[in-house]
């Protein structure tokens, strides 16, 4: 049987994943592809909470799975608006490399 | 007298927010400034609203909570928004050339309108005591800061600014729901309320497990506040983004996120040695964060991008105040800190839109002799750097004055010495304006400031306020939780 | 008119004309001279008058500063018989000179400006001789060093005059230190500073410390040395003959500098409880009078060599004060020196006018016929100073000498010497003034001076002779003679004169030139010299050291580091903010990673 | 067999995870985080969260890689143009990500239970839609309308951003 | 009690001046009618001080509670003390105003800096509110910036931004300080007032308070150029125009010493004895290395300001001390100085003004051109070094007498030889008294190498000192006179200071 460690680890390693995404593409796009992942291995351990520590009526904390589906319909806007100014900028520069966008610095 | 429900100030914000659409939907030709006068009328109105509601002290019962500190900052998000709406009429001929569209006017309407939904997100923020709900209405403000900053399509500095803001956002959002997985997962509870209660029973090998989660949220919280480490976005987003926004930007959602924050470590306050090292961690954010705010906005020309240094210094002062939460003075100088920063910040940047739309720029160096060219403006300017700068006689100097106050009861003396060093850094580059404005030989060619009289209105009461306020407090601190 | 009364207005008459002039002086000098030479002779009268009575019961005296009973500090007058003594000198001479100054300052510039100079100073010396206590005394003290300052610095466009005055006036108060460390000394024992409590009994505190009391009385005496220019502070009174010779014959010859002896003849009493105190005013006043004696044997300029004989005769003073068991004996030959003094340095200011300004004695001679009365005076008043017998120089100085001898019997014998070496230069002076021949143009068509310059030297010239004689010196002086005199003190003496005399005869009876050149007394012993390296090199170039370091080591550690510091910190931290959203991330997650250590690995 | 079903679905997601990292084409990418989203959602499933594994897929499977495709079609950006690899921002990011993964550990094995397993619940054959429909519509009201308000705002800027000529 | 005090007056009526000055009324006229107004209702109010009983306490009290919860009021009193300093204030402002040459741009910041830095001044003088007594010397900061910055001389922009970071800085040590002092009050009876502080402290209420009179001293002794914060200062007072210049060094810079005699000195005299002598050797540090430094300045300018910051050792001794004669001494040097010094500049800005110079190589002779000029330049230097007759000279005076009566020298004897020690107050008057020599040497040097010695050609057509700076200056003189030969005028103010419990 899995245990609470098993399901936290994954969401853990995914979690790291989604951040190495962040840290080391220099692409937006896939940027961004790594900050879904963060929110999506979030959305594991919550339900892995859930389902591990249930209520006193002996059911799984459903408040968790409503913050779950907050989380991905807020994810889901992000991304309509996140891929909407990707898409301005790469109009306005043709570009969706992050090393290209340092006009503003210092 | 008759009383209203808190939950109506929302939705009577949502309400003027869906009627300008409709008008901008509908009357195309009409001057769209009229929206940005009707956004402003309707949140005077809501403004006027807020004083038919009773507070009921802090019970987080469920998500909502309408103690007078969320009263307050409701308060304040109106206000903030309400100017931030008369800037941008101000601004909006600078909007216009970098937006795509044949037609005067074209794209305004939206520009006028979210704002206004914004403030809701604001508010909602301000009673939040669940962390869904703060979750909600965060991520409510986040996203429609996004578009607002990337607004100006045609202008890459915008366009740079907002995806920078957009990744490291959404990063931050990713910590704060890891975070808020982490404490539910150990409390098993997602309002404040219900953790506080349960915090007792956590034991004790789980505990930094709790912290990690209130770790996670911290950052997430430090971002929105502009906290060192995690302000990197704040110089490049603010320099990009359109000045009304960067305005928005600097003092609504920084406020919001103060007042979170506040209500989110208070629980955990209860627990001893979750506290000290909290409270450590506190400290040792505002040191970094008023180090590098003070020190990195010496070298700087640039006003707008000052201003945004200048903001991260002013996080640092509002962190010394939320590290010293021990004390009871601590909350009320946060929160007069805040009210002063507002007023001071929104001046200048009343002041810079038209220097810098006469200008064509907004270094420093456009200041050149203003005070000789446009007296008025030169002396809100001079008022509001003065104040910000935390001199007395104006408000910036009590707020600060309490901070350092609480401090010194909390016995931070290590964290009250960088303060000292950062004050006097603070004196350099605040200067560095006036010394423009009433040194510098104005250049020859020097265009004609013109200011509209709104503008012109809400600079001069904002002025008198910081004189008034930063003389006789006494009524202000009245009103104050 | 009260006793009581009369010395106030003695005293606050020439301020009133000073002021007046300040005012009005400008207008008319006729008014100004007026207004001085009107003060200084209600005075005299005054003061005459005034020494004809009793001593008053009680004198006036308002409080000046009172701090509770912490400090009181009135202005108040003594009047018995010194005071007395010396207010007639003072006002007398100042009279004459004055009056002399009519003539002197006829063509000369800034006429107000010098009568003004002139009434301060008669102000404040007036006021040292009636003060009742040190602090009162301290503050004319004080004053007269600024009214000399003034009276100096009369030819200010002179450089040297210039540098004189400022020298006098700083050498002074490097003595004035000393002295206002001794008065606080004796206040912070004793607790008060008035004259009469000190004298009597007032000092009975130090018994327990008498060394306390020596140091104290010392620095007091450092007062003495500056205002009267004794070594090591001498060298002040030389320079300070750039002044205009009334100037330098009254206060540089009779009064001023004659206030330090008048002073130590005041706080006698004091003194005499610290007799080690006494060895060093003697040991000082000695080695003055000789060295003095010395330098003026090889000066060239008139009233340079009148200036080191005035040293002398001061040495003399203080060395009777030392060795005299009453001051009379030293305000005797104050007295007398007054006189004559006065009447040689006006003879010289005469003698000046008549070359036009050339006080070079070998650009002089033979004017003996040219501006005889000059010439008898000035012989006068050279006999009474070289000591000859049965002049008033000779029974005042042979008084302090035989007290030396029996006393402090080197210094004493010193003092002898001086004696003899005093009668060299003065007639070495008279001699190549007025014998030999013309050596210089003006000296061929010299003429004698005006009358009103004429009648204060005939009026000065008889004290000279005559002031010493017993039956003055008793209406003035009440002056013991030391038992056992050696015998063969008066004998040397007298050899001495003669020997002296002679000797000037056969050098320069008629030289053309100074025959005989000592480098070492004509340089003064070399002594200015060495202050002028001092100042020049560890004075200012201390001070040089230290302004460079102000600017380059304090103000960089205190302001320039620390600033730049934080600037240049500014300026690094700039570089974080690179622009690159990677980057940012990477700090974000680096945060992340230490606040997530700091909250738990701790 | 569940332990077996765990380890397959959570490797599934991981792997893909790491596809999504470290493919160099941004389509592959997308495809395989589609594909880890569906491994994601399949765990969910194992935890008994039903609706909310179904939601994962309708959503991102669906709509958002959906978008992520379009998107990527639309910029035509096929392969990443060969840049320098950034030794420094690899090295940079591994030890963050080392760190926090280490922190992470620190976390999870000082959990009092975290070797526990499933407890059993209550009544197994609960639906859970209509559990969380309940939760949704009734407690969570407030945020609910305030998703609203955010998706009309995303709504609004979306057009704002995206369209060609505003007017 | 609360009836509004006649010292408001005498901080409007300088505000108000400037505000009219800014709405662009005449300037010159406006200012100089504020300030005469206002040494009107000074000297008025001095004398009515005098016919009141009881002077052992404040007059002409007024409170506006403004932070109740922290114990923060608008407390306006004065006592002998403040009055004498009041004088002080109205004194130079008007002189300063009079010597003041409108400048040719931007007149009207100009006159209306001039009088807020004398608000500033006359409103902490007259604050017996701690926090109000910081916040009045803070109003001084930024016209001091403008004054220096626009209308400056030699290098001013750096001279403004050192004085100006720097006081701020010292200023903000000080806030601290004065928190510090809230602090160690106790719970409950915490209070920013001064008479309740006093109160405290003589019921022995307070906690251990050194760390707040470190605080309060490096605060203050950066404000009043204490060694070796004193860098700023001459700097600042050389390349300022002779009115602010005047104002800062006669009036503001007062601000520290009167602080530490106010404060320090009642409610912290154990820790005051307790690092007396860490201040002894800053302030013989003051005396004799800046009085060295200031022998060798070649500017007029620079050597004034080293001056200004030398003296303010003999005040820093009086403080030390602290008995009543040093304290009055201080108190008597506090005025003096100001005059002497104000008198001082304004005449250094008058010659700067017509040679554009004040370079002691390029001067000379010339008291002969103008000689009332150097009359008056006279009186003020032998003024600034004490002369008797001046009030300088009680000053001093008082001072040593006070530093040296601590304690009658230990008698008694060491191995047979009897013998005597001095303790540390009494070295650092020796100290002092040197100093009076060294400050004889610089000031006699500067006007041999202005007014004497042979007149160059280019200095053939100077002009004679106008004619409004000389009223003003002939009044400083005046003033120090009569306060120098009756200073019984100042002392029975003095005395009659409350800080006397």
């Amino acid at each position: 049987m899995p245990t609470l460690a098993h399901y936290l680890l994954v969401s853990g390693g995914l979690f790291s994943i989604g951040l190495a995404g962040v840290l080391l593409r220099r692409n937006i796009l896939i940027i961004f592809m790594g900050l879904e992942l963060m929110l999506n291995a979030a959305n594991l351990s919550l339900v892995a909470f859930s389902r591990f520590h249930p209520g006193h009526d002996g059911l799984p904390g459903y408040n968790a799975q409503v913050l779950v589906f907050f989380i991905i319909t807020v994810a889901a806007a992000e991304v309509a608006v996140g891929l909407a100014i990707i898409v301005a900028l790469f109009r306005a520069k043709q570009t969706t490399h992050v090393e290209d966008l340092d006009t503003l610095k210092f | 007298m008759v009383m209203i429900s808190a939950l109506a100030l929302e939705i009577c914000v949502v309400c003027v927010g869906i009627l300008l659409l409709m008008a901008d939907a509908f009357y195309v030709h009409a001057d769209k400034r009229s929206l940005a006068y009707g956004g402003i009328f309707g949140l005077l109105m809501v403004f006027a609203m807020t004083f038919f509601i009773r507070p009921v002290p802090a019970d987080y019962t469920g998500f909502y909570t309408n103690d007078d500190l969320g009263l307050l900052f409701k308060r304040f998000a109106l206000l903030s928004t309400i100017l931030t709406l008369v800037l941008s009429v101000e601004y909006a001929p600078t909007v216009e050339r970098f937006i795509p569209g044949s037609k005067p006017g074209a794209g305004l309407g939206e520009f006028f309108v979210l704002p206004v939904f914004t403030c809701a997100g604001l508010m909602w923020m301000a009673s939040a005591s669940d962390f869904v709900m703060i979750f909600c209405a965060l991520e409510l403000v986040t996203i429609s800061f996004y578009i607002q900053v990337a607004y100006m399509r045609k202008s890459t500095a915008s366009l740079e600014a907002g995806t920078k803001y957009l990744i490291l956002g959404a990063l931050s959002t990713g910590f704060l729901v890891y975070g808020i997985t982490w404490i539910f997962g150990m409390t098993g509870q997602t309002g404040l309320r219900g953790v506080s209660m349960v915090l007792g029973f956590v034991p004790q090998a789980s505990q930094s497990a709790l912290l990690f989660g209130i770790g996670l949220v911290l950052v997430a919280l430090g971002f929105k506040v502009a906290a060192a480490p995690f302000q990197f976005w704040v110089p490049d987003v603010y320099q990009g983004a359109p000045t009304p926004v960067t305005a928005f930007l600097s003092v609504g959602s920084k406020a919001a996120g103060f007042v979170v924050l506040m209500r989110v470590i208070e629980p955990f306050l209860a627990v001893p040695e979750i506290e000290t090292k909290l409270v450590a961690a506190l400290q040792i954010l505002a040191g970094l964060t008023l180090v590098y705010g003070n020190l990195a906005a010496m070298p700087q020309t640039n006003l707008k991008r000052l201003l945004g240094y200048s903001s991260i210094a002013h996080a640092g002062y509002l962190l010394v105040g939320v590290a010293s939460v021990g004390s009871p003075a601590a909350g009320r100088a946060v929160v007069f800190y805040l009210l002063a920063y507002l007023l001071m910040t929104f001046l200048a940047f009343l002041v810079l839109v038209p220097v810098a739309k006469a200008a064509g720029g907004d270094d420093i160096s456009d200041f050149n002799g203003l005070g000789r060219r446009s007296r008025g403006l030169a002396l809100a300017m001079l008022i509001s750097m003065l104040s910000l700068a935390g001199l007395p006689f104006t408000v910036g100097f009590i707020g600060k004055f309490f901070i350092f106050e609480a401090a010194m009861r909390e016995q931070h003396y290590l964290l009250v010495a960088v303060g000292l060093v950062t004050v006097a850094c603070g004196f350099y580059y605040y200067l560095k304006v006036i010394r423009a404005m009433y040194w510098q030989p104005a250049p020859a060619d020097a265009p004609p400031v013109v200011v509209s009289p709104l503008t012109r209105i809400a600079a001069a009461v904002l002025a008198a306020l910081i004189l008034i306020v930063g003389i006789f407090p006494k009524p202000v601190l009245q009103i104050l939780p | 008119m009260s006793t009581s009364v009369a010395p106030w207005i003695i005293l606050f008459t020439p301020l009133a004309a000073a002021v007046g002039i300040l005012f009005v002086g400008r207008y008319s000098k006729p008014l100004s001279a007026g207004l001085a030479i009107g003060s200084a002779a209600i005075g005299c009268a005054l003061s005459w008058w005034l020494f004809c009575q009793p001593d008053p019961a009680e004198s006036l005296s308002f409080p000046w500063i009172q701090i509770g009973t912490d400090l009181q500090i009135p202005i108040g007058v003594t009047i018995d018989h010194l005071s007395k003594v010396m207010l007639v000198v003072v006002t007398t001479i100042a009279t004459l000179v004055f009056t002399y100054s009519i003539g002197y300052m006829k063509a000369e510039e800034g006429y107000w400006r010098y009568f003004a100079g002139l009434a301060l100073f008669l102000f404040s010396m007036l006021g040292i001789v009636l003060a009742d206590n040190f602090m009162m005394m301290f503050i004319f003290w004080e004053l007269v060093g600024l009214s000399s300052y003034i009276l100096i610095g009369h030819y200010f466009k002179r450089d040297s005059a210039a540098d004189a005055s400022k020298q006098a006036f700083i050498v002074n108060r490097v003595g004035d230190f000393g002295f206002l460390l001794g008065i606080l000394f004796l206040w912070a024992a004793t607790g008060t500073l008035m004259f009469g409590e000190l004298t009597t009994g007032g000092i009975a505190v130090f018994a327990a410390n008498p060394f306390y009391l020596t140091v104290a009385c010392v620095l007091v005496f450092c007062g003495t040395v500056g205002k009267s220019a004794q070594m090591p502070l001498h060298v002040w009174l030389p320079n300070s003959m750039e002044g205009p010779t009334p100037v330098s014959s009254l206060l540089h010859a009779a009064t001023m500098v004659a206030a330090g002896v008048y002073m130590l003849a005041r706080i006698f009493p004091i003194l005499a409880a610290a007799p080690p105190a006494l060895d060093v005013v003697a040991w000082v006043g000695g080695i003055t009078c000789f060295g003095a004696a010395l330098m003026a044997t090889q000066q060239d300029d008139i009233k340079r060599i009148l200036a080191y004989s005035t040293i002398s005769q001061l040495g003399y003073m203080v060395l009777g004060i030392a060795s005299a068991p009453t001051p009379d004996v030293s305000m005797f030959h104050l007295f007398t020196h007054a006189f004559f003094k006065c009447l040689l340095f006006l003879c010289a200011g005469s003698v000046i006018v008549g070359m036009h300004h050339e006080q070079n004695i070998w650009k002089m001679g033979a004017l003996k016929n040219k501006m005889p009365f000059t010439f008898l005076a000035m012989v006068a008043g050279a006999l009474a100073l070289s000591g000859c017998p049965f002049t008033s120089g000779y029974f005042s100085k042979d008084l302090i000498i035989a007290w030396a001898v029996v006393r402090h019997p080197f210094l004493g014998w010193l003092s002898v010497a001086t004696a003899g070496l005093t009668a060299f230069y003065t007639f070495r002076l008279v001699f190549a003034v007025f014998l030999g021949k013309p050596r210089d143009e003006h000296a061929k068509h010299a003429t004698e001076s005006p009358a009103v310059m004429l009648v204060p030297l005939a009026c000065l010239a008889l004290p000279a002779l005559v002031a010493g004689f017993p039956f003055i010196e008793k209406i003035f002086f009440h002056v013991a003679d030391p038992e056992e005199v050696p015998f063969l003190l008066h004998p040397a003496l007298y050899a001495l004169f003669f020997g002296g005399v002679a000797l000037a005869w056969t050098l320069y009876g008629n030289a053309a030139k100074d025959p005989v050149r000592i480098p070492f007394f004509a340089n003064r012993l070399y002594i200015d010299d060495l202050y002028d390296w001092m100042v020049k090199h560890i004075q200012d170039g201390g001070a040089a050291v230290l302004s460079w370091a102000d600017r380059w080591i304090v103000d960089l550690l205190v302001v320039q580091v620390p600033s730049k510091i934080a600037w240049a910190g500014g300026f690094v931290l700039r570089f974080l903010q690179i622009g690159n959203i990677q980057a940012y991330a990477f700090f974000f997650g680096a945060g992340v990673v230490g606040l997530l250590y700091l909250l738990i690995f701790r | 067999m569940q332990l077996a079903l765990f380890w397959l679905f959570s490797i599934f997601t991981l792997l893909f995870g790491l596809g999504v990292v470290f493919f160099r084409s941004p389509v592959s990418s997308a495809m395989s985080l589609v594909m880890s989203f569906v491994g994601l959602a399949s765990l969910f499933v194992t935890l008994d969260a039903f609706f909310i594994g179904v939601v994962q897929v309708l959503v991102y499977a669906g709509a958002v890689m959906v978008l992520f495709l379009f998107i990527i079609m639309l910029l035509d950006l096929r392969t990443e143009e060969r840049r320098p690899v950034k030794l420094a921002a690899w090295a940079g990011g591994g030890i963050v990500i080392g760190g926090f993964i280490a922190a992470l550990l620190r976390v999870v094995v000082s959990l009092p239970d975290a070797w526990q397993t499933k407890p059993v619940l209550a009544n197994p054959g609960l639906n859970d839609v209509a559990q969380v429909g309940f939760a949704l519509f009734r407690n969570f009201n407030l945020p609910f309308q305030i998703i609203g308000v955010l998706l009309l705002v995303a709504t609004i800027g979306v057009v704002v951003l995206s369209r060609r000529e505003l007017k | 009690m609360s009836a509004i005090s006649p010292l408001l007056v005498l901080i409007l009526v300088p505000i108000l001046g400037a505000a009219f000055i800014l709405v662009g009324s005449n300037a010159r006229a406006t200012a100089l009618v504020a300030s005469a107004a206002n040494l009107f209702f000074t000297l008025v109010l001095a004398a009515s001080y005098l016919g009141r009983p009881g002077t052992d306490h404040y007059h002409f009290v007024s409170t506006v509670p403004v932070i109740p919860s922290m114990g923060i009021a608008f407390t306006l009193g004065a006592d002998g003390l403040s009055l004498v300093m009041l004088l002080l204030a109205a004194l130079v402002t008007s002189a300063a105003v009079a010597v003041a040459r409108t400048p040719d741009k931007n007149a009207a910041w100009f006159y209306a800096s001039l009088l807020f830095i004398s608000a500033g001044g006359i409103g902490a003088f007259a604050s017996i509110d701690l926090f109000f007594f910081y916040m009045f010397h803070e109003l001084a900061l930024i016209p001091t910036f403008l004054l220096i910055g626009i209308w400056g001389s030699g290098d001013r922009q750096a001279a403004a931004w050192k004085a100006t970071i720097y006081l701020a800085l010292g200023s903000f040590v000080l806030l601290l300080g004065l928190i510090g002092l809230y602090l160690i009050q106790p719970e409950g009876m915490r209070t920013y007032d001064l008479r309740a502080i006093v109160g405290l402290a003589d019921a022995g209420l307070l906690a251990d308070g050194n760390w707040v009179y470190l605080l309060l001293l490096a605060g203050f002794g950066i404000l009043v150029s204490l060694f070796p914060f004193h860098t700023w200062a001459p700097q600042a007072y050389a390349s300022a125009p002779a009115p602010a210049a005047m104002l800062h060094a006669g009036v503001l810079k007062k601000f520290g010493l009167y602080g530490l005699i106010r404060i320090a000195a009642p409610v912290l005299p154990e820790a005051v004895t307790r690092y007396s002598n860490l201040l002894l050797v800053l302030l013989v540090g003051n005396i004799l290395y800046v009085g060295y430094v200031t022998v060798s300045q070649r500017k007029l300018d620079w050597m004034l300001g080293y001056s200004s910051v030398m003296h303010m050792g003999y005040i820093f001794l009086g403080f030390a001390a602290l008995n009543v004669l040093s304290v009055t001494g201080a108190s008597v040097m506090l005025f003096a100085h100001g005059l002497s010094i104000a008198a001082l500049f304004a005449l250094s800005g008058e010659l700067r003004e017509r040679t554009g110079t004040l370079d002691f190589a390029e001067l000379g002779g010339f008291a002969k051109p103008m000689p009332a000029f150097g009359l008056l330049f006279g009186f003020a230097a032998f003024a600034a070094i004490g002369l008797p007759g001046f009030v300088g000279f009680v000053g001093e005076l008082l001072v040593f007498f006070g530093s040296f009566v601590g304690g009658v020298p230990l008698m008694g004897s060491m191995d047979g030889k009897e013998l005597f020690q001095l303790n540390n107050f009494q070295v650092a008057t020796i100290c002092a008294a040197w100093g009076v020599v060294i400050s004889a040497v610089y000031m006699l040097r500067a006007y041999r190498r202005i007014f004497f010695g042979p007149l160059d050609d280019r200095w053939a057509g100077l002009r004679e000192i106008s004619g409004p700076a000389r009223v003003a200056i002939v009044a400083l003189i005046v003033v120090m006179l009569v306060t120098g030969f009756f200073p019984q005028l100042l002392l029975q103010l003095i005395e009659s200071a409350s800080i006397w419990s």
